[in-house]
């Protein structure tokens, strides 16, 4: 069997875990290539559908990544952001799907560092849950529909 | 006269400061003056400004490109309306006084026109020694331009090269040729002059025992920087100059020409070749293999930065870069191999060792060059025994001219951030020489109208950077390009080498204008640091700023999969699509502003927060001061005297006076901040006040914080169980007040890094061995009789501090060094101390009998109060709890909270001076963002579909902020100047009748579309 | 007098009434209600039939009654809001007092969601103090509640519940007065533990001199074991524990504590008697039937006196 | 019931603290004791305060009325000679304000206007003489005033730092009680065992004893009173609680609470100030379970 | 306001499983208000239907709208276009909405998505509690504002039952006993003394037990 390589997107927020990505670039720091990161100015932006869409389309997990808790730029956009991963979770669960392929996670624009040991981790849990919904099958019969 | 590129008109204005130097303190200074709406002049010997820096490669402690952190700086420098660059010119006298100056300045023929050439590099390509592309001390040079973001943007001709001025001017295409370009002379008028004229770096050559400019694989530091470099000789690959083979082993000498009594050595300490030299081993390991083996040759390791001995533990532990304690004797060259043999002695080791090295680095320092003596004397400014400008004790930036200002090198030998902090604070005392400024007479930055582009497809340019290495040698540029070409709507697909530099933007400007496109996609670094620059290219040509989708292509894909290539180059491609999809839905955007508050809050008020209080002050701005305790003074209150042997309750006094006695001064002590709110320009701040805790809220646009650090006092060594044993801080005030007791005394032991650089507090606290030294000296003074050690690890007196370290060792001072895993140990018997310790001179335990042990303890940071006001003000601090600046090299003064300064010991130790210094730099920081009539809070903001609307409550609810609220239509409305743009109403709207502008769903879901499409 | 009762003839006559109570068996066996009927016999003048209590399904109370009838005692059949509508109470009533069942229990029920059956709707149509009053009117009005004659009234003893203890502690006098201007005739209460709040509920009865309209039976049950009251104390809604019982009961063995038990109940029942107004004892002996006679007897309400 | 009818009845009465706006701005004062009302038993308005600056306690009184509010103003001798005092408490009367405590005012070292003359015709003594004296119906030269005014009185106690001092202010107090004063109000103290003995000691004065709370904003102000306010008694332990509290606001605010139910026990009344954050009084009340 | 909550995943699934090509119908009314059926939530639940069926290996066709009230057959009249093109018709409406737009559209099969709960009122963001039973004869006017039939588990007329501990029903903790909020409510109002007043047996016809209800207004009809 062909090597499965997940791929990941990552919405992040711009004063937090955006910077630590960056961060993580300028100390060279390295992770999967598999996380793609849309910049969002806070996770409370990030709508549960967008979470869906994602899985939808072709992403085999999906994170968010906001600021620690209690540092949000405004206030408390991590924390409804949470509220709305967890929803999906529940929702994957009940649609018979891994809840682990969505996740929050929180971090302060210094943490170059744990940015990639995040993106590592989350690449090796969906890497073992195998290919997302999106990617199964017939995906490219709905696009020739 | 020849009238040619400079602009005539602006020269005859007389409320304006000169700065000479282009290099990264000029330019800061230059742009500081510019942004606070001062006209500024700014001259460089040169025909590009940058200076310096623009040659190294990576810069510490972030290791980031150098290029591309000042290269934001330079181009900027080029749009600033206020500010006037002049290259090729130097001041050959000054007349008048501060306020009053008449400068004469002479400008040398560039024989190019400035304002036509457009850098094309035909002239260079068909007359390659006519053309001026020398980088002057380095003769590896790049084959184009100094470096592809100079400014100003324009070649240079060598008229004594040139055989043929007809084929010359023909190949020409801009006939920007000027034959008959002449030497120009100019008188202008200015209120007060910078120096920001750096210093030469030491050749190596005058000594005879390294081989340096003889030994072909003998190179300096800065050589170094240019054959990693990927604008350097060999486009970011290390070789040997002898044959081109990577070398395995190499070794860095550090102190070469600096901290010397011999032949050509200076006896000052050049500050910063130890991190430079780590930095270069560093970024050995880290991009050319780990298998290249590094060495240090060292004296004392020098790292007494925030957050540099950090940088050091990575270098030793997480590197595996191997220090030696060593000065060597001399550098032997092997014929047959061009290798290199170093012989050292060790400390602990009788004999001496011989190793073999593929390449040697020397660190070479900073020299006053004879053309700056020149200029001195031009200017009628003394300098110091060094030749260094001569400076006010208590204000390092003042020379001893009035009006004439000093910053960077030519100071003291320095680093960056310590330059940025000093250009702002030169260029916040020159403002004192000029009228203040009101906002009224702010205008508008002229753009040219914004081109209607309702209705029409969208026609999208993808512009990719290779940014010399850092994407283009892990990408294949071509075959992306080749990618994007295929989406629907990419009309133009281009590699713009360097994006950022002014040829590029000029370069995608025109290509905008010529394909009429409507949307722009740039694949380059990070938007955090480079959207701004590209949204005002948008502008230039008549584009909506929103129209343009920044791809991060460097931060999160080549620099963190530099060594998997093909995924890198897999993730560019989905990351370019991504970017054209979203760029796709974007619309133009109009921003919203709110008008700014003049006054400014100081937290703290010690000798940082009063010297910044009076900069603001002066210049007409309300300030207030918040001070918790009963009176001002800090710190300072319990210090005596500096090691220049100024009283420094003088000199608190004095400020103090002048504080309070300003009438647009608020002094407010016994003083807690309790809330805060608001946005940058209007800021609310809540505050108890008085015994009683009385309740005020105070309105300001900016906000430095000045709240200094604490003592440490560490329970080591006997501390508050030894009578005899006390700090550094109690010795001098003893030596002030009883000079008897000290005459008493036989011996006394300090004992340095009490409580710092070990587990707990990793930092170096910077200030105590110049405090050492200076009681030490003073001891002295008052008996040259008592016995002086200082037990320490390494000793970190740096720049012109070193002059008095030699003087205690003269004196008689002894330095005996300790490593941590060997401590020394203080016992009490019988009422008398005696401190053990190891000497490894002697390679054996020693006894000291000490009447009075001295521990130099240094500062911590305050962690309840900057953790109290991170919490308040939303502000970010480093581990060890001081505040953390935007950006340690550049940024030193600003924070990354827009309209917060830091200044003084709360963004890390420093010594009296040096927290004055930054105090006036917040000062002037803090006026560029207030000379601003107006807040643009940008066009990121909630948007109502009131047809969509079912007026549920939620965002009203859900807004962090109580923005939302539902109007007398009946529908949720959100005002867009109280918007602060998180979005969160955005998410949670169940009708889905709230987009966030510049980030609505159908964006993020084309970007999620674009990021699967196949 | 109004009606044949029993209960109500022992009340009219000044005496100390006793009743207690029989749970109806969850299954279709009559010896069952017999066996725990006959404990009973001699010891009290009515016997409570409950009404599908703690929303468990049981022989109905109308049945159950009629089986007790025919052992010639005199049962008091309870009736609760949840599980009829006002058709259903009206015919069973009818039904009931056409077997000579002539004393009832207007109750609300417990709450269906802690029964047998969670998800069954309850029907509440109309409340226990409606019940009361619909009941009153049948009898002394000969009408159905919707207003209709009826032939051959049914000449019920109304009772109905009293809870001293539970919240809100100011409204549970007027409650009773709503209930007795409903047409109440007596009143069973809710177990007692806590005798002063008990003492301080009837002052307010005899304030108001409700006393004098209603017979107030106060409710006596007899802890089997510490458990016991901590169950009750934390799990039944409505219901008054003092720590002192739980302590005093936690103060003897285990072995002991069902004597205990009874002792306290005893002990409670002389102190009861010297509250003015109370006319009687229901005593609740819950799934411990057995213990009733014993309890009557040592209280000193042995023998029951003849009407 | 009025505050003055619930003291004397002895029952327990919640005290607020609000202060009013440095200029002409109501819109705060008025907003925030909307939430209050039917909550607390009046409002506390001091009067030039911590010799800052700030709209009169009169008008800031009238205000209360105005919204329903029943209000207790500051009365202090510091700025105003018994002319203006006297003529002020007039105006009070009739305007509705008949609750009075009288204070030692602040030093004027701390506060906003340092130059300004301090007047101190009378000191606490001598205004509780004259409240008696107006409200019996002549004034302080002894001519008849034509209405007689009402009003209770009542008498800050300043911060106390040990039982010497708790004495001597007890002995203080004594004599204030004997000139009218109906009621005692006691600085905030953190230590719940030495004020519940502060509490004690004034106890046999027989007049309520109301002691006061405040809320701490965070850790930089309760830092600060540890060390300038030693009479205060804030422990290193309420610091640390505070800093280790995950939402250090809500802390605050339970603090408060804690402490108000703790003195609700052993005492008739308590005064809650808020020091300018008087937005989240109603959230103080709350978690104190008034 | 109507509030309704999603129906279990799985049986919104069973439902539309004979089904490929599926109008998800959202309603800009009540259940946009109380999350449950606006268009936020249209676009979720198609979302997670393609998530299912990519699951199953197949692909459904969700065609999305939402309407802004389903319970006037104007706005219904707006699926017209798109009808003919479906299988199937999922409406997020509560049962008012479902059953106007099962009424309009005869051919096709038209599934509930959500469970109509209850009349209720908001308690803050993102909490609903029931309020009102729609019994026809309200009685809030005497007993506080607090309605004994909608807040009271056992419909009580006439005060407490002895259920109640600690100002609770007995059937929780997190259910206040609506006659304690009654009686709290009476005694601020002054009110007290109409407690005693007793409360007849409620006539349940216009609440529904005369058959389905219908209001008529002949000046609009």
């Amino acid at each position: 069997m062909e090597t499965f390589e997940p791929e990941i997107v990552a919405f992040c927020c711009h004063y937090c875990a955006y910077t630590a990505a960056d961060m993580a670039g300028s100390k060279r720091i390295s992770y999967p290539s598999n996380v793609k990161i849309i910049r969002v100015p806070c996770t409370g932006k990030v709508d549960a559908i967008h979470l869906m869409k994602a899985l939808e389309i072709g992403a085999d997990g999906v994170y968010v990544a906001g600021c620690l808790a209690g540092d949000c730029h405004f206030k408390n956009g991590n924390v409804r952001a949470e509220a709305r991963v967890n929803r999906v979770k529940k929702m994957l669960t009940e649609l018979g799907w891994e809840p682990e392929r969505v996740a929050m996670v929180k971090l302060s624009a210094g943490m170059g560092e744990q940015f990639a040991e995040t993106a590592r981790k989350f690449t090796e849990t969906i890497r073992k849950l195998g290919p997302g919904p999106g990617k199964r099958t017939g995906i490219d019969d709905r696009a020739a529909s | 006269m020849q009238k040619n590129n400079s602009s005539e008109n602006t020269l005859s204005c007389d409320r304006r400061v000169l700065v000479i130097g282009g290099g990264v303190g000029g330019i800061r200074a230059a742009l500081d003056l510019a942004e606070s709406r001062r006209d500024v002049l700014l001259i460089d010997k040169s025909y590009a400004i940058g200076g310096l820096m623009t040659q190294l490669d990576r810069t510490f402690p972030t290791n980031n490109c150098d290029l591309c952190t000042v290269s934001p700086y330079l181009s900027q420098g080029a749009r600033e309306r206020h500010l006037d660059i002049k290259p090729m010119t130097c001041l050959t006298r000054l007349e008048g006084e501060a306020g009053a100056f008449s400068a004469t300045l002479v400008t040398e023929p560039r024989y190019i026109d400035t304002e036509k050439c457009t850098a094309c590099g035909e002239c260079a390509k068909h007359f390659p020694e006519a053309v001026r592309v020398t980088p002057g001390l380095d003769p590896r040079a790049p084959t184009c331009m100094r470096y592809p973001q100079a400014t100003p943007f324009a070649f240079s001709i060598d008229m004594d090269k040139v055989t043929d001025i007809t084929a010359l001017k023909k190949i020409c295409k801009a006939d920007a040729v000027l034959e008959n370009d002449q030497r120009t002379e100019t008188v202008i008028d200015v209120a007060s002059v910078v120096l920001a004229v750096g210093a030469d770096l030491f050749d190596p050559a005058v000594l005879d025992n390294y081989g340096g400019g003889q030994f072909d694989n003998v190179v300096t530091g800065l050589e170094y920087e240019r054959i990693m470099s990927a604008s350097g000789p060999f486009q970011g690959n290390l070789k040997r100059n002898s044959d081109g083979r990577r070398p395995k082993k190499v070794a860095w000498i550090q102190c070469v020409g600096s901290r010397g009594i011999n032949k050509g050595d200076v006896p000052y300490c050049s500050g910063v070749c130890c991190m430079y030299a780590l930095k270069e081993a560093m970024v050995t390991k880290e991009r050319f293999g780990k298998d290249i083996e590094t060495t240090v040759f060292f004296m004392d390791m020098r790292t007494h930065g925030k957050d540099y001995e950090l940088y050091l533990n990575r270098a030793r532990d997480e590197y595996q870069i191997r220090m030696v304690r060593s000065r060597p004797h001399s550098i032997v060259e092997k014929s047959d191999t061009k290798n290199l043999s170093i012989t050292y002695a060790l400390e602990d080791k009788p004999v001496q060792e011989t190793e073999e090295f593929d390449m040697v680095v020397l660190s070479t320092g900073f020299r006053v060059g004879g053309e700056t003596r020149d200029l001195a004397e031009k200017l009628g400014i003394d300098l110091n025994p060094h030749d260094f400008a001569a400076t006010d004790h208590f204000n390092p930036v003042l020379t001893s001219k009035p009006g004439v200002y000093v910053c960077g090198v030519y100071e003291s030998p320095k680093d960056i951030p310590e330059t940025m902090v000093q250009a702002s604070a030169a260029a916040a005392m020159a403002a004192s020489n000029l009228p203040v400024v009101s906002v009224d007479q702010e205008t508008e930055d002229l753009f040219m109208p914004e081109r209607d582009i309702t209705g029409n497809d969208p026609k999208i340019g993808v512009f990719i950077c290779d940014c010399g290495f850092e994407i283009g040698g892990i990408l294949d540029v071509d075959k992306l390009l080749t990618s994007v070409m295929t989406h629907q709507d990419v009309a133009v697909a281009q590699a713009v080498g360097y994006g950022c530099s002014s040829e590029s933007m000029a370069k995608i400007e025109a290509m905008i204008v010529e394909n009429q496109l409507n949307r722009v996609v740039i694949g380059g670094c990070s938007p955090r640091t480079h959207e701004t620059k590209f949204q005002d290219l948008l502008r230039r040509v008549g584009l909506n700023r929103y129209l343009v989708e920044i791809v991060n292509l460097r931060d999160q894909n080549t620099w963190t999969h530099m060594n998997e290539p093909d995924r890198a180059q897999f993730k560019a491609v989905k990351l370019l699509q991504a970017g054209i999809a979203g760029v796709r839905k974007n619309r133009p955007l109009k921003d919203h502003t709110l008008p700014m508050s003049q006054n400014a809050l100081v937290v703290g008020g010690g000798v940082t927060g009063m010297t910044s209080a009076l900069k603001l002050a002066d210049q007409g701005i309300k300030t207030y001061i918040v001070e918790r305790a009963p009176a001002l003074g800090g710190l300072a209150r319990s210090l005596r005297k500096t090691i220049e042997g100024d009283h420094v309750a003088d000199f608190v006094q004095t400020l103090v006076q002048k504080v309070t006695a300003h009438d647009k001064i608020q002094v407010l002590t016994r003083s807690i901040i309790v809330d805060h709110t608001g946005m940058p320009g209007l800021f609310k701040t809540g505050i108890q006040t008085g015994l009683r805790m009385n309740y005020m809220q105070i309105h300001h646009g900016v906000t430095v914080l000045a709240t200094g650090a604490l003592p440490n006092r560490p329970a080591q060594y006997g501390l508050g169980t030894f009578k005899n044993v006390i700090t550094q801080l109690e010795m001098d005030s003893l030596l002030e007040d009883d000079a008897a007791r000290v005459r008493s005394m036989d011996q006394v032991v300090m004992i340095q890094c009490v409580g710092s650089r070990e587990k707990g507090n990793p930092n170096c606290s910077r200030i105590c061995c110049q405090t050492a030294v200076k009681n030490a000296l003073r001891i002295k003074k008052i008996s040259p009789e008592i016995q002086v050690f200082v037990l320490y690890r390494d000793m970190r007196t740096y720049g012109f501090q070193e002059d008095y370290y030699r003087r205690a060792r003269d004196l008689g001072v002894k330095f005996i060094r300790f490593s941590l895993d060997a401590r020394p140990g203080v016992v009490e018997t019988q009422g008398t101390l005696s401190v053990y310790t190891h000497d490894f001179i002697l390679d054996s335990d020693i006894e000291i009998a000490a009447d009075l042990v001295v521990l130099s303890t240094g500062l911590i940071a305050d962690d309840e109060t900057t953790e109290d006001l991170a919490l308040l003000f939303h502000l970010p601090r480093t581990v060890d709890h001081y505040f953390l600046e935007d950006h340690v090299k550049l940024r030193p003064v600003d924070m990354a909270q827009r309209g917060f300064f830091l200044a003084g010991t709360a963004h890390s130790p420093k010594t009296i001076r040096e927290s004055i210094t930054q105090a006036q730099a917040a000062a002037g920081r803090a006026q560029t963002l207030l000379a601003k009539k107006e807040i643009n809070l940008g066009a990121c903001v909630a948007k109502v579909d009131t047809k969509k609307c079912a007026s549920c409550l939620v965002c009203v609810r859900a807004c962090p902020f109580d923005v939302p609220f539902i109007n007398a239509e009946g529908v949720s409305q959100i005002d867009a100047d109280k918007c602060h743009g998180c979005g969160v109403c955005a998410g949670d709207c169940p009708a889905k009748a709230i987009q966030l502008l510049a980030y609505e769903d159908d964006q993020i879901l084309a970007k999620l579309d674009g990021l699967f499409e196949r | 007098m109004n009606t044949q009762s029993r209960l109500e003839k022992i009340l009219a006559s000044g005496e100390l009434a006793v009743t207690s109570e029989c749970g109806p068996p969850r299954g279709a066996r009559p010896e069952k209600v017999k066996e725990k009927s006959a404990l009973l016999k001699d010891h009290v003048d009515g016997i409570n039939v409950t009404d599908n209590q703690t929303a468990m399904v049981r022989m109905s109370s109308f049945a159950a009654a009629v089986i007790i009838k025919q052992m010639g005692l005199d049962p008091i059949m309870q009736m609760v809001a949840r599980d009829r509508n006002r058709l259903a109470m009206q015919s069973d009533i009818i039904g009931a007092y056409a077997f000579g069942i002539n004393t009832m229990l207007c109750l609300s029920g417990d709450h269906a969601k802690f029964g047998d059956h969670p998800m069954a709707k309850g029907v509440f149509d109309i409340d226990s103090v409606q019940m009361i009053n619909m009941v009153r009117r049948m009898r002394d009005d000969e009408t159905f509640q919707g207003g209709a004659k009826i032939d051959g009234a049914p000449k019920m003893f109304i009772g109905a519940a009293a809870n001293p203890f539970a919240d809100p502690f100011e409204l549970r006098v007027m409650r009773l007065a709503k209930k007795i201007k409903a047409g109440v005739d007596f009143i069973q209460t809710q177990c007692i533990f806590n005798l002063d709040k008990f003492e301080e509920w009837m002052k307010g009865v005899t304030d108001r001199g409700l006393d004098k309209k209603v017979h107030i039976l106060a409710g006596i049950t007899p802890m089997k074991s510490v458990g016991m009251a901590r169950y009750m104390k934390n799990k039944v809604p409505g219901m008054d524990i003092p720590d002192t019982v739980i302590k005093r009961l936690e103060g003897v063995s285990k072995q002991q504590q069902p004597e205990e038990g009874i002792k306290m109940a005893v002990e409670s029942i002389e102190r009861i008697k010297q509250i003015k107004g109370v006319h009687g004892f229901h005593i609740m002996a819950i799934e411990w039937e057995e213990k009733v006679p014993q309890i009557v007897e040592q209280a000193g309400l042995y023998p029951r006196p003849k009407v | 019931m009025s505050f003055q009818a619930k003291l004397t009845s002895g029952e327990f009465v919640v005290l607020a603290e609000m202060d009013t706006p440095k200029g002409v701005d109501i819109s705060d004062l008025v907003t925030n004791v909307r939430y209050l009302k039917s909550r607390v038993d009046a409002v506390v308005i001091p009067d030039l305060d911590n010799g800052v600056m700030h709209l009169g306690a009169l008008a800031g009184g009238a205000v209360m009325r105005q919204q329903g509010m029943e209000p207790l103003i500051h009365v202090c001798g510091r700025d105003k000679n018994r002319m203006a005092l006297q003529g002020d408490l007039l105006a009070a009367h009739v305007l509705g304000i008949h609750n009075l405590m009288v204070v030692k005012a602040e030093d004027m070292v701390n506060g906003d206007h340092p130059d300004a003359k301090i007047v101190n015709d009378l000191d606490e003594l001598g205004i509780l003489g004259m409240i008696q004296s107006l409200t019996s119906g002549t004034d302080l030269a002894g001519f008849e005033l034509r209405g007689k005014p009402q009003f209770m009185p009542g008498i800050a106690v300043p911060p106390i730092a040990d039982d010497a001092q708790l004495a001597q202010q007890v002995a203080d107090a004594r004599q204030k009680v004997a000139a009218g004063a109906g009621y005692i109000v006691l600085q905030p103290v953190f230590d719940m065992t030495f004020y519940t003995q502060i509490i004690d000691a004034f106890k046999p004065l027989n007049v309520p004893v109301i002691p006061a709370v405040f809320l701490l904003k965070n850790v930089g102000m309760a830092r600060y009173i540890s060390i300038n306010d030693p009479c205060s008694r804030l422990s290193e332990d309420l610091i640390r609680r505070i800093r280790k509290a995950k939402d250090r606001d809500t802390e605050c605010i339970a603090i408060a609470g804690e402490m108000i139910r703790k003195l609700a026990d052993i005492s008739q009344g308590i005064k809650i100030s808020a020091l300018g954050w008087e937005d989240r009084l109603p959230a103080i009340l709350n978690s104190a379970g008034l | 306001m109507i509030t309704a909550e999603q129906k279990p995943m799985q049986e919104i699934i069973q439902y539309i499983a004979p089904y490929s090509k599926i109008l998800l119908v959202g309603c800009n009314e009540c259940v946009t208000v109380c999350a449950a059926g606006g268009r936020k939530e249209v676009g979720l639940l198609a979302s997670a239907l393609h998530l299912n069926h990519l699951k199953q290996g197949k692909t459904i066709d969700i065609k999305e709208i939402t309407l802004e009230r389903q319970c006037d057959p104007e706005y219904v009249e707006e699926l017209a276009p798109y009808i003919d093109g479906v299988d199937a018709v999922v409406s997020m409406a509560c049962g008012c909405g479902v059953q106007t737009v099962a009424g309009r559209y005869k051919k096709s099969p038209v599934f509930p998505a959500v469970n109509t709960r209850f009349m209720g009122a908001s308690l803050g963001q993102g909490v609903w509690a029931e309020r009102c039973k729609g019994c026809g004869d309200c009685v809030l006017g005497i007993t506080g504002g607090i309605c004994p039939v909608a807040r009271c588990s056992k419909h009580l007329f006439n005060g407490p039952c002895g259920g109640t501990s600690n100002g609770q029903c007995e059937i929780g903790p997190e259910t206040d006993c609506a006659w304690r909020l009654i009686w709290e409510r009476l005694k601020e109002l002054g009110m007290e003394d109409r407690y005693e007043d007793l409360m007849n047996a409620k006539d349940w016809r216009p609440g529904g037990a005369a058959g389905p209800g219908k209001i008529i207004r002949e000046d609009l009809a």
